[in-house]
């Protein structure tokens, strides 16, 4: 049985595809269910994957820096279309110029994620957290 | 959809023509017999193909950075603050990625933005938006030449108008746009949009227009060189039927200085090769080299020896140009300052190492590359042609359906993407996993042993998780 | 004033000793057996010969900035910061220069002010004025070894004082000082002066304590190596006859791949051929590497390009470790910052090319290069030794006075300063004027061939023009 | 004969001999008559020889940034030998640390300096202001 499912893609007209290929494969080597989507995707392509597959989390990679203006609305979506405990995480190079990364968070959090993950993560890291996240949850549910 | 290595009719090229010049209101301008004139009115040394020829003449480097504004004002001053500040020698003109979706509209709508807003909001200049007159503005301000630069599925409406407004060459190619800028479009069709802009090409030479086509093939993640050699070498047939006679060979360079230079060698020969088996005799090739395309190193200190490091291996590999990434790359698109930074480092590199003409012409570990990698080449090309009956676009075609040909990390759910590569123990990329690669046994046998040593100096097997730390060891500030 | 290069009697350094530990009141606290004891409680990691030894086992380069600042808490947090920000292998203590002039005076009012005012005041650490205990502050502070760093024509008490605080080793040497911190001092006063440096030296390796001597010779302005190579080699005779074990060669990089790395070569070969020759088979020679003294750009993106080429040159020529100047070093004396910036580059390009391997081990223009200026070391070294009947010291002393050893751009006023270098039309230091170096005619021809090659480039006769414009040519942004 | 005769050295402990090594040869080769004091001269040393040789100048050289502090007062001495009319020159780096060219100039033209040369001058510009200096003026009185 699989820990987790997961989608994931990339959102928009942006190509950069190999970080979130290569978190897919740390998951998979995990033990996670990943539906993978590629690039060239929009909102409602990932509500119909995560639908589809009944997925406890949706992971979006976006490096082009335009994921902010792509994403409005994002989460009131998902919650229309009955995704309401869908995690929803994000990650890749998320704006265009520098910023103190405290203030890119801060607006990604309000747009509805529930987590923002720092540029240049290492895939040990998001590893770490989608286990802590997601899978002690279900072990308490199983418990 | 039925497509070939043939030359297009000028029938067929005129009707595709007239739907081209249809896409955007911009078309109707565009004259092909007045977009040569007014290169002929444009000094020589605004050329790209004659500036690059010059300098592989005389045994010099040329510096090419990567740039591109919204609208004329921003291009210019950029173009114009990298030619004084900057020291390039050949400018170029990032398109835009709307422009390259053939997007036009939203892109009109962003150059409008751009405009009231007095700050670039797209990320490169949108050719087709602006026009033939508009966009000539620019070639007009600057001294040096300049090209079209970046993949795109398709290229045909940019390339009329950025021709016919003094733009002298182009970066990119059907297979690179395929495997990194596409989804679910067929490769044929990507190769046929581009056998229209290389046959717009061919009617400038025509004209008496020299223009410089640098192939791209494909783009490298800890990539045996053959894996991006090999469609580079297809670009160039597919360019060389349609009339091109300048090409550029883009080498990817990774950083390791002997498969580098192999690279750089081997792809020159071996493109001289097909071209001639196929009868091109008059098709000049001439090398550029560009840095990685993996993850860059955040802090600025790094980035400096990378772009020395990458200058260094353009300039002993001899290369007549050399591109370069920026010490801000990882954190956001390259500002005007900090391209002209990054520049200034490149061309002191050169001007230290370049005069001292450093021969590495007879060299045993350049030597064992160049070996390896022209029987790769060899293998993969005849077994191309094989497919598809001597004709290298269709055997493309089925090569890429069969894996036959193939990339890892595509963004195209039409390629098999199981060939993988790893670093051995110097950090040359080999191949980790040949997926379906018709190879030979020896050279299997070469790439596992290259991988056992890797592997004797780690204390264990090579995985996957090897690769994820190739693939962010340079950024964390190493070779491996 | 009679010399000769025998080893001292204990007898005589006993002495001497005497007068030296009484020359400033920190001197009465030195006790050699407690520095010893004080080194073997240190951990061997943080001793500079074994660092370096272990690196030149495993095929390794260190990096080693020059560091100083004046009192205790300063030095100490340069150091560290270093150690941590600047990814240092071997740390530096730069001895501020009235110390160096022996005005402990006046170095001790600079050390009161610095320590009054909280910013430095003094240009390095005045290890004579801080005395043994609170020397050794820095040595417990830190984890990596650290040297002693600074020509000088007395550097006795401060020896005293530093050996004794754990300073494993030192950089400079007799000659050095001689031809360019001395203006009407005789060369066997500081060549006596550094047969006590040396001969402490010597009790610290008879006690179990390596200590590393870099030598340091002559610094080049534009100079064919053997300008520099011929000084290096009697600076370690003399050491040895000393006692001294670990010697360090110092290579004076001037930007010239294939020069420099003959230097690297030949420098090595021929002091190994000379210690052998006279009997010093214990000795151990290892080899570093060091960026021009000539005047650098101001411009930072190009000193990062220069400390990246330099960095390059020192690990193809494999030496075990590398110093840099830093990108400040046109604009005022590098700040922690400035010099952390430039060895994180320095090492980003070291972790990318050294790891690679590059082998340059037969390579046609190197070995030209090799078997000239090996030709030119034996013709002046044998020269030397003949005129001192067999004693290089001796024979050292009268070369200088003929004008049979010589520089350019020296500050003292007892060289002959006739010989003159040029740059040839690849950039390397070639004789433009040999003044009274005894050189075979073989040798005199290179060199007028290589220069007539320049001057068929240029259309006219290299001059002293040429030689102004190739000394200030690295400034302006090119070798040539 | 001689356009006009200059002394030249550095000052204090400083060894930076090779830029006025160079100048010295220009001036040379262009018709001066060179006094070279090489390094390590104090502000009597100067004198001295300038009296000695009825220089026309004085070109100070200063490199390691002490010049300032070892300056103090020199035009006043050079007043009270006698040398009123002495052009004074001094170049090199003239500070420790970074600061605006203008300040630094400002401060050394208060010394007494004639003339204070940019750093990093090439012997071109400094031989074209000599031969404007103390040339044309020369020209004058002969003429
Ligand atoms: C390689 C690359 C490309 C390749 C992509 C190849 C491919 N198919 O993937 C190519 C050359 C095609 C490319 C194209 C372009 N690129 Co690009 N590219 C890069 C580059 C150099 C590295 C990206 C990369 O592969 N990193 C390696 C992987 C392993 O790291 P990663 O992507 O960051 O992913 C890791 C983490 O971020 C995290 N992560 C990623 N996603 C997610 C998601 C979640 C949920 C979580 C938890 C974590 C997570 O985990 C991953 C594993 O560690 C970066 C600059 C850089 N970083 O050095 C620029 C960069 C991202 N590109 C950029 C741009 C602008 C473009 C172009 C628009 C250029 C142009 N003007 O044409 C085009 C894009 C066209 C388009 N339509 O998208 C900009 C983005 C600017 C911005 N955000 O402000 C950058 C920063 C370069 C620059 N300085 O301009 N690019
Ligand atoms: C070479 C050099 C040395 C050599 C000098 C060899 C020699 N015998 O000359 C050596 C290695 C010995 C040396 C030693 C030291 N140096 Co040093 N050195 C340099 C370096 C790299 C280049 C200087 C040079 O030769 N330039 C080439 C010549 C052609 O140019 P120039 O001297 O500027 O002269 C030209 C013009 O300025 C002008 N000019 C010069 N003088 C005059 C006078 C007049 C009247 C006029 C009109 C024009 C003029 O015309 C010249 C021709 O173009 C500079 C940094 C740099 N600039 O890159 C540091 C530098 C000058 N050194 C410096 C220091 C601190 C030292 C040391 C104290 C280091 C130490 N801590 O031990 C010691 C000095 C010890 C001492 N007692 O003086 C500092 C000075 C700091 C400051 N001013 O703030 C510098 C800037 C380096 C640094 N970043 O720390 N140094």
């Amino acid at each position: 049985m699989s820990k987790a499912t997961v989608v994931t893609g990339v959102i928009g007209e942006d190509v950069h595809v190999t970080g979130i290929r290569i978190l897919e494969h740390a998951l998979r080597s995990d033990g996670f269910d990943v539906h993978s989507l590629g690039i060239h995707n929009s909102q409602e392509d990932f509500i119909t994957a995560a639908l589809e597959c009944e997925a406890d989390a949706i992971m979006i990679s976006s490096l082009a820096g335009h994921a902010e203006m792509l994403l409005q609305g994002f989460r009131e979506k998902c919650d229309k279309a009955g995704l309401k405990d869908i995690r929803l995480y994000i990650g890749g190079q998320l704006v265009i110029h520098s910023e103190p990364w405290e203030e890119t968070e801060k607006r990604f959090l309000k747009l509805g994620f529930d987590s923002v993950a720092v540029p240049f993560n290492l895939p040990k890291s998001v590893l770490a957290e989608m286990n802590s996240d997601l899978c002690s949850a279900q072990d308490k549910t199983s418990a | 959809m039925e497509i070939s290595n043939k030359k297009w009719s000028d029938d067929l090229f005129r009707k595709e023509r007239e739907k081209v010049l249809a896409m955007w209101p911009t078309g109707e301008d565009v004259d092909l017999e007045d977009g040569a004139a007014y290169h002929h009115r444009l000094p020589d040394s605004q050329n790209a193909a004659r500036k690059v020829l010059k300098a592989r003449a005389e045994g010099k480097t040329l510096l090419c950075p990567s740039l591109g504004s919204d609208t004329v004002e921003n291009h210019k001053n950029l173009l114009l603050h990298m030619q004084k500040e900057g020291q390039a020698d050949i400018l170029t003109s990032y398109i835009d990625s709307l422009t390259r979706n053939c997007r036009f509209e939203m892109a009109s709508q962003g150059l409008m933005r751009a405009e009231a807003a007095g700050r670039p909001v797209l990320n490169g200049f949108p050719f087709v938006v602006h026009g033939v007159e508009k966009a000539r503005e620019v070639m007009d301000a600057v001294d040096l030449p300049s090209l079209l630069f970046g993949p795109t599925p398709d290229a045909r409406l940019t390339h009329e108008i950025g021709l016919a407004a003094g733009q002298s060459g182009y970066s990119g190619g059907p297979l690179i746009s395929f495997w990194n800028y596409t989804k679910n479009v067929r490769p044929e069709e990507v190769i046929q949009n581009f056998q229209y802009v290389n046959r717009l090409m061919g009617c400038y030479e025509e004209m008496g227009v020299p223009i410089l086509y640098c192939v791209s093939g494909a783009m490298p993640s800890v990539s045996p060189p053959s894996l991006m050699i090999v469609p580079e070498i297809i670009e160039v047939l597919i360019a060389a039927a349609q009339g091109v006679k300048h090409v550029q060979l883009n080498n990817w360079l990774q950083g390791h200085l002997a498969q580098d230079i192999a690279y750089i060698r081997v792809f020159k020969k071996m493109t001289d090769h097909y071209l001639k088996e196929f009868g091109f005799d008059d098709v000049e090739t001439t090398t550029y080299s560009v840095s990685p395309t993996g993850r860059f190193p955040v802090d600025e200190d790094r980035v400096y020896a990378l772009i020395s490091h990458f200058t260094m291996i353009g300039v002993m590999g001899g290369v007549q140009v050399c591109g370069s990434r920026t010490i801000d790359e990882a954190k956001h698109i390259p500002t005007p300052e900090g391209s002209a930074h990054s520049f200034r480092n490149a061309k002191m590199f050169l001007n230290m190492l370049q005069p001292q003409k450093f021969d590495l012409s007879s060299h045993s570990q350049i030597a064992v590359e160049e070996e390896i990698m022209e029987a790769e080449v060899r293998c993969l090309m005849d077994n191309v042609l094989k497919m598809g009956g001597g004709d290298v676009v269709k055997g493309t075609v089925k090569a890429i359906d069969e894996g036959v040909l193939d990339q890892p990390y595509s963004t195209s759910q039409l390629v098999k993407g199981k060939v993988l590569g790893v670093k051995d123990s110097t950090g040359a990329a080999r191949y980790f996993d040949m997926g379906n690669l018709p190879f030979t046994d020896d050279i299997l046998s070469f790439h596992r042993e290259k991988i056992a040593e890797r592997e004797k100096i780690l204390g264990e097997k090579v995985s996957y998780e090897t690769i994820i730390s190739d693939m962010t060891a340079i950024s964390s500030g190493s070779i491996l």
